[in-house]
């Protein structure tokens, strides 16, 4: 099981945001991915998910081209954005079975409420997601790494807006995924420590600051 | 020749006819020329910035 | 020879191409242009005798709406290529040639308009082919409205192709509509084909304005492809090195 | 494969539920624009009969396109559609359970609460029938269609009047033969059968083709 990819290109509008990025993933790891603001690093997140289209390149799951083998390679993805998905007028619980369902499981609602409570959610489950704090809806959307079977998670900016309890959790969270075979890819700036498992790095400044972009399509 | 103009009472129709085709095409290539010129004034604008700001630089 | 088609698919080589074509089309359309006309306006006496001189505004008016028409089916082409192997050019020329063939449509309506005025008394009237024409320019305005919408260009080309494209599944459809509101009688509704009662003599002077109509569209969509290569590619160092870029400004 | 179809149909109406003035506001809408004809080219009963099909219709296309801007953009804007798209199953079946819902939210209450047309332009109770059979048959050719045009201007600045100037001229074929339908059913002696027939093509086609082509349009714009 990896995740490898090849000669990754992105260019959005004029600037390239980055191009001949090559690494290989396997289990166990975990990759951080730096980088400034607009030095693309969500770009490269969504890339890697498939819901962007590189200029050049490939990403390859399993010895296949994400394109195609849609249906296997999703059902492992668990994927984070920068919005948590939360419908303001369905409770917490009512959310995270949703989000849940449609990544293709089905939970009963002790689980559900179990994971809630997990991330530190008890007393608030029933509550409408309109009275949730920025920080409680992140956690909602997290619930959903405590349930997920998907093998690779990647997580774009995940530690944001949560405190320190929700941090900690998130942390161990990550780190006992890493340690039962997984994989992560996440942006942040927050340290994850790991017991096992190997950490890798991408900085994606060095490959900004090109004035000119190459001439040949 | 006012004959010819008049087309058998049918001129104005013609005539405005054959106008409104040339002054739209003639519009259409008047537009493109003067959009090329600005476009091209602005990119030689941004090159002359561009220049000198790495002649700063160095 | 063989021409390497695959260099011409990439804007920088395909922008002096076009540069070299471009005087070309100029000439040949306005050759055409001129000879269409004359040979409608001075070699057709005997045909066009005073009772249907008015006749002689088919010659703009078919030219321009067979260009309208066959503008669309070409902008679908590009748009088509371009979703298929992804390539920048075929998105530019989609879009270079949508707004001539609209400039196409707006003359098709109003010279119609005006041989309707000659012939059936009234500028307007909801006949099939006028009301088709009016909605094959909502679908131009259409494609272009969405494409000048999305300020990301790979979301504008994209998403314009797949809206050309639906446009073209969709366009035998509205016309069957507008063409038979009343599907019980458009059965037996036959229409000749309007060109085979067409005078030979005048269906010369028709054809080959068409010709130059269509020069003129090769020359405008060129024209309009180069501003759009300038346009995308403005922080490119082939566009900087262009001559009409490192020339300095004219000294008065 | 299918459990994302009745989870995406089932969020859709309970939101729909939580928040009823949405529905309301387009039922309104079509209420609001039918009341106002006759008070525009005079309240004559023959000539509220002879507009009343067109009217019917156009004030139905009207309130379909008001609704279409929301269609995507709620799930755009909070992240759901990434989940949606992201999600192990064939995003045109998903689609189709956001259009479906988008239908029964908009276009079933029209076709309820038509016979209020049939009161206000002294139609005939068969002609009412007609009426409501062709929207039933029509409207989800409107969903259909307009979640193409929803898809693409997905997020846009000012997409509301965009996705109507896309989508009216492709409504086109059902304003012409809905309409017709309810014309024809007043005259003795024609069938409306060839129109009803044709709007069902028009229905089958659209829903075979517009969920998979919104969900390209999707992809397109998310990415």
């Amino acid at each position: 099981m990896s995740l490898v990819v090849n000669n990754l290109q992105c260019i959005r509008g004029e600037k390239e945001l980055f191009s001949g990025l090559s690494f290989v993933l396997t289990n166990k790891q975990l990759m951080r991915i730096e980088g400034q603001n607009g030095t693309g690093k969500t770009t490269l997140l969504r890339t890697l998910c498939g819901l962007s289209q590189a200029d050049d390149g490939e990403v390859l799951w399993h010895n296949l081209t994400i394109k195609k083998q849609d249906e296997v390679f999703r059902n492992e993805l668990f994927y984070l954005g920068h919005h948590n998905a939360i419908k303001a007028d369905l409770s917490a619980l009512e959310n995270l079975q949703i989000n849940t369902a449609l990544a293709g499981a089905s939970y009963s609602e002790e689980q559900l409420l179990q994971a809630l409570e997990d991330i530190g959610l008890f007393g608030s489950e029933y509550k409408s997601s309109a009275q949730l704090s920025q920080g409680q809806k992140r956690r909602v959307a997290l619930a959903g790494l405590l349930l997920t079977n998907a093998k690779l998670w990647i997580l774009d900016e995940p530690f944001v807006a949560l405190d320190g309890f929700a941090v900690k959790k998130l942390q161990d969270v990550i780190a006992s995924h890493v340690e039962n075979d997984g994989t992560v890819i996440l942006t942040t700036h927050q340290e994850v420590p790991l017991t096992q498992g190997k950490i890798l790095t991408i900085n994606l400044d060095q490959s900004n600051n090109k004035p000119n972009r190459s001439d040949n399509d | 020749m006012s004959e010819f103009f008049s087309m058998g009472g049918f001129g104005v129709f013609i005539w405005s006819a054959m106008g409104v085709a040339m002054i739209l095409m003639i519009l259409e290539v008047f537009s493109l020329i003067m959009k090329r010129r600005v476009l091209i004034k602005q990119i030689k604008r941004n090159n002359r910035l561009n220049q000198r700001q790495r002649k700063n630089q160095a | 020879m063989k021409i390497n088609w695959f260099k011409y698919s990439a804007p920088m080589s395909f922008y002096p191409l076009a540069g070299k074509l471009i005087p070309l089309f100029w000439i040949a359309a306005i050759v055409c242009i001129a000879g269409g006309l004359y040979w409608g306006f001075f070699k057709t006496a005997d045909v066009l005798n005073d009772q249907k001189q008015y006749y002689r505004i088919i010659y703009v008016h078919v030219a321009s709406a067979w260009m309208a028409m066959w503008l669309y089916a070409v902008m679908v082409f590009w748009a088509m290529l371009g979703l298929i192997f992804n390539t920048r050019l075929s998105y530019m020329l989609a879009s270079a040639t949508a707004i001539t063939g609209t400039v196409m449509t707006v003359i098709a309506l109003a010279t119609g308009a005006i041989w309707g005025k000659t012939s059936w008394g009234t500028y307007w009237d909801w006949d099939p082919k006028l009301t088709s024409f009016l909605i094959l320019l909502f679908v131009y305005i259409g494609y272009i409205a969405l494409q000048s919408a999305i300020d990301d260009k790979r979301r504008s080309d994209k998403a314009s192709a797949l809206l050309a494209l639906v446009g073209l599944a969709l366009v035998p459809i509205i016309y069957y509509a507008v063409n038979c509101p009343d599907p019980t009688e458009c059965a037996s509704l036959h229409q000749e084909s309007s060109l085979k009662r067409v005078e030979s003599n005048i269906l010369i002077g028709m054809l080959v304005t068409t010709l130059g109509f269509w020069m003129y569209s090769f020359a405008t969509t060129l024209m309009r492809a180069r501003i759009i290569i300038l346009e995308r590619e403005r922080s490119t160092t082939w566009v900087s090195k262009l001559a009409e870029i490192t020339n300095s400004e004219r000294k008065h | 494969m299918t459990s994302a179809f009745w989870i995406i149909l089932k969020r859709d109406l309970l939101l729909a539920l939580r928040r009823r003035s949405e529905i309301f506001t387009v039922l309104f809408f079509f209420v609001v624009v039918i009341s106002l004809f006759p008070l525009g080219v005079g309240t004559e009963e023959a000539v509220l009969k002879k507009i009343a099909p067109g009217v019917v219709w156009i004030a139905a296309l009207l309130a379909s396109t008001l609704a279409l801007d929301r269609l995507f953009s709620a799930d755009y804007e909070d992240g759901t559609l990434e989940k949606i798209v992201l999600a192990p199953s064939f995003l045109s079946i998903s689609v189709l359970a956001k259009i479906l819902a988008h239908w029964l939210l908009t276009g079933l209450p029209l076709v309820l609460i038509s016979p209020l047309v049939g009161l206000f332009y002294h139609l005939p109770i068969n002609t009412i029938l007609v009426m409501m059979l062709v929207l039933l048959i029509g409207t989800p050719v409107l969903s259909m269609l307009g979640a193409i045009a929803a898809a693409l201007t997905l997020g846009l600045r000012g997409g509301g009047v965009l996705v109507s100037l896309l989508v009216l001229p492709l409504y086109i074929p059902v304003l012409v033969y809905g309409a017709g339908a309810i014309s024809t059913s007043m005259m003795q002696g024609v069938s409306i059968e060839p129109y009803i027939l044709l709007l069902l093509a028009f229905s089958l086609l659209a829903m075979v083709f517009s969920p998979w082509v919104t969900a390209v349009a999707l992809k397109i714009s998310i990415e």
